[in-house]
């Protein structure tokens, strides 16, 4: 039932912001939007937490621990970027950047997207989860080109081609795959529910297995932006609005990330090798090496904090593929304080540019002393998404670093110079940006404190003390995944 | 009872270092004299040059600190205080314990420390000067002198004076070559420590070759007069210092009256040999360049390091 | 007619999509580019129509409708639209020139033969050699997209490796389940929506289809 | 009665009301400084009497924090090892808080007081934490937050880009080293099991190969030489302090390198415990290697506050002098002897926080009487400032090893434990160990000239600065706080007996074995560390001794003083003497760059300005000398290099052009399928 309203809600706030289009009141209805969905999501979280798992809708729903927290990580994000959109949009608007067809447009697309991950997270149904997946990209393609500058378009062409080749691929593992269930469970729908297929995965033939994982992964690798397929993900973090920006980073990469490790159990179950583990670790290693170097050399800020995702998502891929109870914990710790982390990273980066009217690093200067609350909030998340304590991403690292070099020894000077790179450049860039004086076409503004306020907040509270709950859907998943 | 004579030991020695040290450093001097050919002054000279600085009057710069006047009387305690644990006469010193050798070596560096101090007070070229390449040869000496007591130690199993020179004393008498080596260095490292010829010239206020002097030039009256008495106490007690770590035979090991006397015999020989040594090195060598005194004072390392490797390898 | 006929009729089929696919990847003409991805489309449908006659699967009758409306009528339809509406004349330029290109989709066919070789033992139905075939059109659709300058032939190229892929659903399996089959359909038709938006930004924007000018988001300067 | 360990968690929380302050009273600046500094000196106090208790009362005491993770929660622990430290940095921090008062307030209206205040607080409730941690988790957690809030100390003023620079580098050695650490928990709890495993006493319990120990103990090692400032990890350190506000740069060459100390000493005797011979040597050459040369780029310098950063390094090569001989006494099983090392390697390190902190704190007087951090603009202060010249004085003469100051007293335990190397089994060591003392000796001297240089070019003479602006003696807080620490100074200097008595329960606990202090009813005057036969060493007679000669002196000369005539310097009769003829610190430095040249990257010119073609009366001439670490060309540049070419190397990847990216996944797929 709660399980209906939260993926009905930001359908039919979609539809209704559609339909109002660019009212006055339309961002507080997005927000409010949200704010149920948030609700919902909390409701069923403590259902979950009560009853443990549940299947619905005729097997066609199932929540586990692990799409549990991931469903109500996303609802939670989205609402907050919802109220800080109210007011980056708002600027927007001001600047000439957007017009009404497009504030419609974006505020639609904005529960659409919510829609599409909420789906992918909750269905039970292995080919819906895919065409989820498709729905979450177009959705979000024409937000990315919402400006409709040369750049923009290019970024969101660039987006749909590659994610749409990517989907593409792992179509065809999903073929594969059912290929393989009907075998064992037998035709109808039946073959392409997870909670079968988990319960067959033995007997299904390895082979076959082995030859979906391999388009699955390129093909949801893709829109986690694992490197050699991460090319679209700058362009699309750098050109499209912020708000766009952060949900990608700290939403629909989980959820790609999140499909994928669905996946992945089903190989293992199958193949009893580590063979889709050693795929990810390699994809994992690549992507956290790649990005790190390439953030050293960003002009451009969200650029440099997009590929810092890319890094980030390669270390949890990474640790899901290492496996192992600590690792895979702090894997999904990873995740969860990523996507917080990096989305308030992108509100306050939001705010900067839109004071400095740019989003050249070269021309963001002395933010201390301009707004000391977004230097301050852009240095401390800096530092934070940079594997800082007493910043949650740091025991994340810090669980799947000491996993590493227990498990694969000689793959740590990798990570290790990977983090190291990347910590050398976030910071150089970061200090830079928030020290000195402030440029005489610096424009306060009236600065969204909350959401940032609350991400940190979190991000802090949750590296010293894990609630129950969490702790509980944490070790949950970590039995279904290691 | 026995405390008492103890204390009364120590006394002597501290008034025997005090008062023969101007005494020791005019043999040297008269020696010098002897072998330059030149007529001496006799032994007695210091003692005049002290006196007629006592009674002087102390003509002091305008921006002399409180440093600057305080030195003297430290450069001058210092010595003594040292001096109150060299066993020269007997190896009953009660104060002996207080500090090793090591420590004595320390307390002449901070007497080294504040006449640096003093030499850059007054703010004059010379007095930078002065201090500076001081303190240059002492931290070049330094290490010399640091493994010469690392060898005695080595032999004697300690670094206090009396029980190396117990040690020494109660063993027969053999040569041991890493002593000797030790002894080569610690004399290289006397003369350096003590301003002579070749690495100083005392008796020289030629700009370029003084070192020590040039610290001093600002001095006048009294405490010129303790400084120079200090210094010859330093140049006494390093003497008696070498002659306790490298042939203490003789010295009172029972302290009564004979001993005492045959020791304080023992030793007035043991000065006018060294002091003879130490001239005919004087009179032998030249005045150093600034620059060259790192191979002489290397040399010294050189040797005391040989004792040290003659200790393990040949004994 | 017995299994045996339909059987050679599914993989006449097979060949002929296979065939089409090559056609696209020497075709040079976009109008003649649109109407092989119309005639791709066709042979699918019947396919479908034949795998569902031959199985047994009424829901695979509605999919082959689906293709049939959706890939052979209306994709096509909106793409001439687009090609009259945006004057887009000229040939094609490709990277590749034309005959490497046939070799690499050659060498793509047997390659995808040698990996489909373990599920073609273990498979039983009268479809399954065209599971090589499938993954081929696949591979064929993904080399056309990289070896095409146009966004036009691009978006063909996209929608040949969804062909293929529906191809792979109908033949390596008697079909995906209805839902799943609608779906994707659903998903078709969006990006159809998109990329007409998207024709018509780029074609204002940068005033000609062609992706070559998209290349100033680049960090090797 | 309220146990050690309760008393110092209570002291680290109390850190948090000065942050309260700011937010409360933030507005009041002079009153907010006054509270909130007079609120840390009074919690490092209580960590100061938790850390003596602790040391006092022997004993271990766990405590298990409900935070962290579920399943590894924080651990607490309180043993000898990390009370003394604990009392370390809360005695410095309690002189610093003191000071800070007096220092703070009289900074420049712009400065972010309030930015100081938060992290001056955070830094030392970060630092007691690294002393208290008992798992690898909140150790790195509170090792980080420390390097952090130390950082944004750093970048105090980040006006200026050579702040930002040096707290740029700063940061990144500091995390790189915190990796390393990380690396080094993470070998070690590989022999362990679950989360359970990064407790420390897990760790303890495990017995680890000798290849992963030794992978272990570099990685510790080197992660903590990084933040000690161990040559040649040690380029961060005359870049940060300098900039660094002085009352912080006293905390983090006084008590924040220590905390490396620590790390190291947790590591190798606590948790790893057994160990071959060469690990102490390792550490014992890098000792040598960073005292010698920390003490001679010392010279080199003329920045006051720079200097004293070498001399950082330099202290911690001694410290570390004193650890590795412990090291190798302990792999021989000579307990007695690795306790003697040991102690002296400890005793130094609160020396060295105890005149390292003084110093520091006269250099921020002296730059805050006179603006200026080039010696060769300073002089003369000592008639403008007394107070602040003694008490700097008195750190001189510790810092230059000197008796009857304390920095004497561990040098000299240094020595009597190289002394006792002979009697270790390897013949080689024997030799070449005393070698080791000889350099132990030269950097002794080196200090020396080095303070006489630094304390005679600022304090005597005459002022050089070109604008003779009026210099004022440091206000009552500042002296105050330098006073008590000079006070320290002297007694830790003349009652080592008493100190060791209290110290050596941690040579006990770690080597199972105690010095034997003290002999004869005056024990507190007798330090004989290994038997009274072998050494002794009396501080207070020294003093007593000196005291009273240069009193009697001073008596007898003055009942019936001669007449004492002020006049200027004699000038040699022309009547030009200058300032500027003064020997400064180039010029003292000068006969040591002769000779030592050869170890630094020197680049040395004169011009002048001949008058007529003839050289011989320049009408001016100008002089320039750069000295230059060598060791930034021979290991920093070519890595930054590599890392610039590889990173415009993956710049290739983002190539922009559409038909690459899809190659990429193309041939991804390619390839997955080939290799599958």
């Amino acid at each position: 039932m709660i399980l209906l309203v939260l993926i009905i809600t930001p359908f039919v706030a979609a539809l209704v912001l559609a339909f109002v289009g660019d009212r006055r009141f339309a961002p507080e209805i997005n927000i409010f939007g949200s704010f149920l969905t948030f609700i919902a999501g909390v409701a069923l979280a403590f259902e979950v937490y009560e009853h443990g798992p549940i299947i619905a809708g005729g097997k066609f729903f199932f929540v586990d621990a692990f799409s549990v927290y991931l469903s109500v990580l996303t609802a939670f994000v989205s609402m907050t970027t919802a109220v800080f959109s109210r007011g980056y949009m708002q600027r927007e608007r001001e600047h000439g950047r957007v017009g009404h067809l497009r504030m419609r447009f974006y505020h639609a697309m904005f529960q659409m997207f919510m829609f599409a991950m909420l789906l992918c997270l909750l269905t039970n149904n292995i080919g819906v989860l895919w065409i989820a997946m498709e729905l979450a990209t177009l959705s979000t393609v024409l937000l990315v080109s919402l400006y409709r500058t040369p750049n923009a378009i290019e970024a969101a062409w660039k987006y749909f081609i590659l994610c749409g080749v990517g989907i593409a691929q792992a179509l065809f593992g999903t073929v594969l795959l059912y290929f393989a269930a009907e075998k064992v469970i037998g035709e109808g729908g039946e073959a392409l529910l997870w909670t079968n297929l988990i319960g067959v995965s033995g007997q299904l033939e390895p082979t076959v297995l082995s030859l979906a994982f391999v388009f699955l992964v390129v093909g949801y690798g893709t829109k986690v932006g694992l490197v050699p397929l991460h090319n679209w993900l700058p362009d699309a973090h750098s050109e499209g609005p912020t708000p766009i920006s952060a949900v990608l980073s700290g939403l629909l990469l989980n959820i790609a990330l999140y499909a994928l490790v669905r996946c992945k159990v089903l190989v293992d179950g199958s193949t009893h090798t580590h063979y889709a583990g050693n795929i990810m670790m390699g994809f994992g290693i690549v992507s956290i090496v790649v990005a790190s170097f390439s953030i050293l050399r960003q002009k451009d800020i969200k650029r440099m904090f997009s590929y810092s995702s890319i890094e980030h998502m390669g270390i949890a891929t990474f640790a899901f593929g290492l496996g192992g109870s600590i690792a895979t914990f702090g894997a999904l710790l990873h995740m969860l304080m990523h996507s917080l982390t990096k989305s308030s990273i992108f509100f306050t980066v939001g705010h900067a540019c839109q004071m400095h009217r740019t989003q050249e690093i070269a021309r963001i200067k002395g933010l201390f002393k301009g707004d000391s609350f977004v230097g301050w909030s852009l240095m401390l998340g800096a530092m934070a998404i940079a594997g800082m304590p007493p910043f949650g991403i740091f025991t994340s690292e810090f669980l799947i670093l000491t996993a590493t070099i227990k498990d694969v020894p000689l793959l740590t000077p990798f990570i290790l110079i990977g983090l190291g790179v990347a910590f050398a450049g976030l910071l150089r860039k970061v200090q830079y940006m928030v020290s000195g004086d402030v440029p005489s076409y610096f424009e306060p503004l009236k600065t969204a404190r909350a959401p940032v306020l609350l991400h940190m907040a979190m991000v802090l509270i949750l590296a010293f003390y894990i609630p129950d709950f969490l702790n509980k859907w944490f070790h949950a998943a970590v039995e279904l995944l290691k | 009872m026995k405390s008492l004579h103890l204390i009364f030991i120590e006394i002597l020695q501290v008034i025997i270092v005090i008062a023969v040290a101007p005494a020791f450093a005019g043999w040297v001097d008269m020696l010098k004299c002897w072998t330059q050919g030149r007529t001496s002054a006799g032994v007695l000279q210091p003692y005049r040059n002290i006196a007629k600085l006592f009674v002087k009057d102390v003509v002091l710069a305008g921006n002399a600190s409180w440093i600057f006047r305080f030195t003297p009387y430290l450069v001058f305690g210092s010595a003594v205080v040292v001096g109150s644990v060299v066993p020269i006469i007997s190896m009953n010193l009660f104060l002996a314990p207080s500090a090793d050798i090591i420590v004595g070596i320390a307390i002449f560096a901070s007497a080294r420390f504040f006449m640096a101090l003093a030499g850059m007070d007054i703010g004059t070229a010379f007095g930078g000067m002065g201090a500076s390449r001081e303190m240059m040869v002492a931290s070049l000496t330094e290490p010399a002198i640091l493994m010469a007591i690392f060898t005695v130690s080595l032999a004697g199993r300690s670094t206090s004076l009396l029980h190396i020179a117990r040690s020494f004393t109660s063993g027969a008498l053999v040569l041991r070559p890493s002593i000797v080596f030790a002894a080569i260095a610690f004399l290289l490292v006397v003369i350096a420590e003590t301003g002579r010829i070749p690495v100083d010239n005392p008796s020289t206020h030629l700009e370029l070759t003084m070192i020590h002097e040039a610290m001093i030039l600002e001095y006048s009256g009294r405490h010129l007069a303790l400084i120079e008495w200090g210094s010859m106490i330093r140049f006494f007690l390093f003497v008696t210092l070498g002659i306790a770590c490298f042939l203490p035979w003789g010295i009172a090991v029972k302290d009564n009256v004979g001993d005492i006397a045959i020791s304080v015999f023992f030793m007035v020989i043991k000065l006018c040999v060294v002091g003879g040594v130490l001239v005919i090195i004087e009179t032998g060598l030249a005045k150093m360049r600034l620059f060259r005194l790192t191979e002489f004072l290397w040399a010294a390392f050189l040797m005391a390091t040989l004792g040290v490797i003659a200790f393990f390898i040949l004994e | 007619m017995n299994l045996q006929v339909l059987a050679q009729v599914n993989s006449f089929l097979a060949a002929l999509v296979l065939l089409t696919a090559f056609a696209m990847l020497s075709q040079r003409k976009i109008n003649s580019l649109v109407t092989l991805f119309a005639w791709q489309g066709l042979f699918l449908s019947i396919n479908t129509a034949v795998v569902g006659f031959v199985a047994s699967k009424h829901h695979l009758y509605i999919s082959s409708l689906l293709t049939l409306s959706i890939k052979v009528i209306l994709l096509p339809y909106i793409l001439h639209v687009l090609v009259v509406r945006l004057k887009i004349r000229k040939d094609v330029e490709t990277i590749v020139n034309i005959p490497t290109t046939m070799l690499i989709g050659i060498a793509l066919v047997i390659f995808s033969y040698h990996l489909t070789a373990p599920v073609r033992q273990m498979s039983t139905l009268i479809t399954r050699s065209t599971l090589a075939v499938a993954l081929a059109t696949v591979m064929i659709g993904l080399l056309m997209m990289i070896t095409r300058k146009h966004a036009v032939t691009q978006i063909i190229g996209f929608l040949a490796m969804e062909n293929g892929l529906f191809f792979a659903a109908t033949s390596a399996t008697y079909g995906m389940p209805l839902v799943v089959e609608l779906g994707v359909a659903l998903d078709v038709l969006i990006a159809a929506f998109i990329f007409g938006i998207f024709f018509f930004h780029i074609s204002t924007t940068f005033d000609s289809l062609s992706v070559e000018q998209m290349e100033s988001l680049r960090e090797d300067t | 009665m309220i146990s050690p360990i309760e008393l110092s968690t209570f002291s680290v929380v109390a850190f948090i009301i000065p942050i309260l302050f700011v937010i409360v009273i933030g507005d009041n600046r002079r009153l907010l400084i006054r509270m909130s500094f007079s609120v840390s000196a009074l919690a490092s106090l209580v960590s100061v009497a938790a850390g003596i208790l602790a040391v006092a009362g022997g004993g271990i005491e766990q405590v298990v924090l409900p935070i962290g993770l579920p399943t590894l929660p924080f651990h607490l622990r309180l043993d000898e090892l990390s009370g003394f430290f604990i009392f370390v940095v809360g005695l410095l921090s309690f002189f610093v808080s003191i000071y800070s008062v007096g220092y703070v307030g009289g900074l420049g209206a712009g400065k972010p007081v309030k930015r100081l205040i938060v992290f001056y607080n955070i830094f030392i409730a970060a630092m007691f934490m690294v002393c208290l941690a008992d798992d690898a988790l909140f150790f790195l957690v509170a090792w980080e937050v420390m390097a952090a809030a130390s950082y944004f100390l750093v970048m105090f003023e980040d006006g200026r880009s050579e702040n930002r620079r040096a707290a740029y580098i700063y940061m990144v050695m500091a995390h790189i080293g915190a990796v390393l650490i990380l690396l080094s928990f993470g070998v070690m709890a590989g022999f362990t099991t679950g989360f359970e495993g990064y407790t420390f006493d897990a760790m303890r319990e495990a017995r680890f190969p000798l290849k992963w120990a030794t992978v272990a103990f570099l990685l510790s090692f080197f992660g903590f030489a990084a933040k000690a400032g161990v040559i040649p990890f040690h380029v961060w350190l005359p870049e940060a302090h300098p900039v660094a506000p002085s009352n912080v740069s006293a905390l983090m060459s006084g008590v924040m390198l220590k905390t490396a100390i620590y790390g190291i000493i947790r590591i190798t005797f606590d948790i790893i415990k057994v160990f071959p011979w060469w690990w102490g040597t390792m550490v014992l050459v890098l000792g040598l290697i960073s005292a010698v040369m920390g003490v001679l780029y010392a010279l080199m310098q003329h920045d006051l506050k720079k200097l004293l950063a070498y001399h950082s390094v330099e202290n911690i090569g001694i410290i570390l002098i004193g650890i590795g001989l412990s090291m190798i006494f302990t792999s021989f099983h000579l307990p007695t002897m690795a306790a003697l090392a040991l102690i002296a390697g400890l005793y130094h390190t609160m020396n060295h926080a105890m005149f390292k902190g003084l110093l520091f704190m006269g250099a921020g007087a002296v730059l805050h009487a006179t603006h200026e951090r080039n010696m060769d603009e300073m002089g003369g202060l000592i008639h403008h400032m007394p107070w602040t010249s003694a008490f700097f004085l008195v750190g001189c003469i510790s810092i230059s090893a000197l008796p009857p100051f304390n920095g004497f007293v561990s040098e000299w335990l240094t020595f009597q434990a190289f002394l006792l190397s002979p009697s270790m089994p390897i013949p080689l060591m024997k030799l070449l160990i005393p070698l080791g003392a000889a350099l132990l000796a030269l950097t002794g001297a080196l200090a020396a000239a080095c303070f006489v240089k630094v304390f005679g070019v600022i304090f005597l003479g005459n002022w050089r600065g070109h604008d003779n602006h009026a210099v004022t003696e440091a206000g009552w807080s500042m002296r105050a706080g330098m006073s008590l620490t000079s006070l320290a100074c002297l007694c830790l200097g003349i009652l080592p007996a008493v100190v060791i008595g209290w110290m050596d329960v941690i040579s006990e606990r770690l080597l199972k074995a105690k010095l034997v202090t003290t002999s004869g009813v005056y024990g507190w005057m007798w330090l004989t560390p290994v038997d009274p036969e072998r050494a002794s060493y009396s501080g207070p007679l020294v003093l007593i001794g000196i005291v009273a000669v240069c009193a009697v002196t001073y008596l007898l000369l003055h009942v019936k003083p001669g007449s004492i005539s002020k006049v200027p310097v004699w000038d040699c009769g022309f009547k030009k003497l200058t300032a500027k003829m003064q020997y400064n610190a180039v010029s003292f430095s000068m006969p040591f760059r002769r000779i030592f040249g050869f170890l630094f990257d020197i680049k040395e010119q004169i011009r002048l300005a001949p008058q007529r073609g003839h050289l011989a009366f320049p009408v001016n001439s100008h002089y320039y000398l750069r000295v230059r670490d060598r060791f930034w060309g021979w290991l920093y540049r070519p890595v930054i290099d590599i890392v610039v070419l590889l990173s415009r190397k993956t710049g290739m990847l983002q190539h922009g052009r559409i038909h690459v990216y899809l190659i990429y996944s193309f041939v991804t797929i390619i390839v997955l399928l080939a290799l599958l």
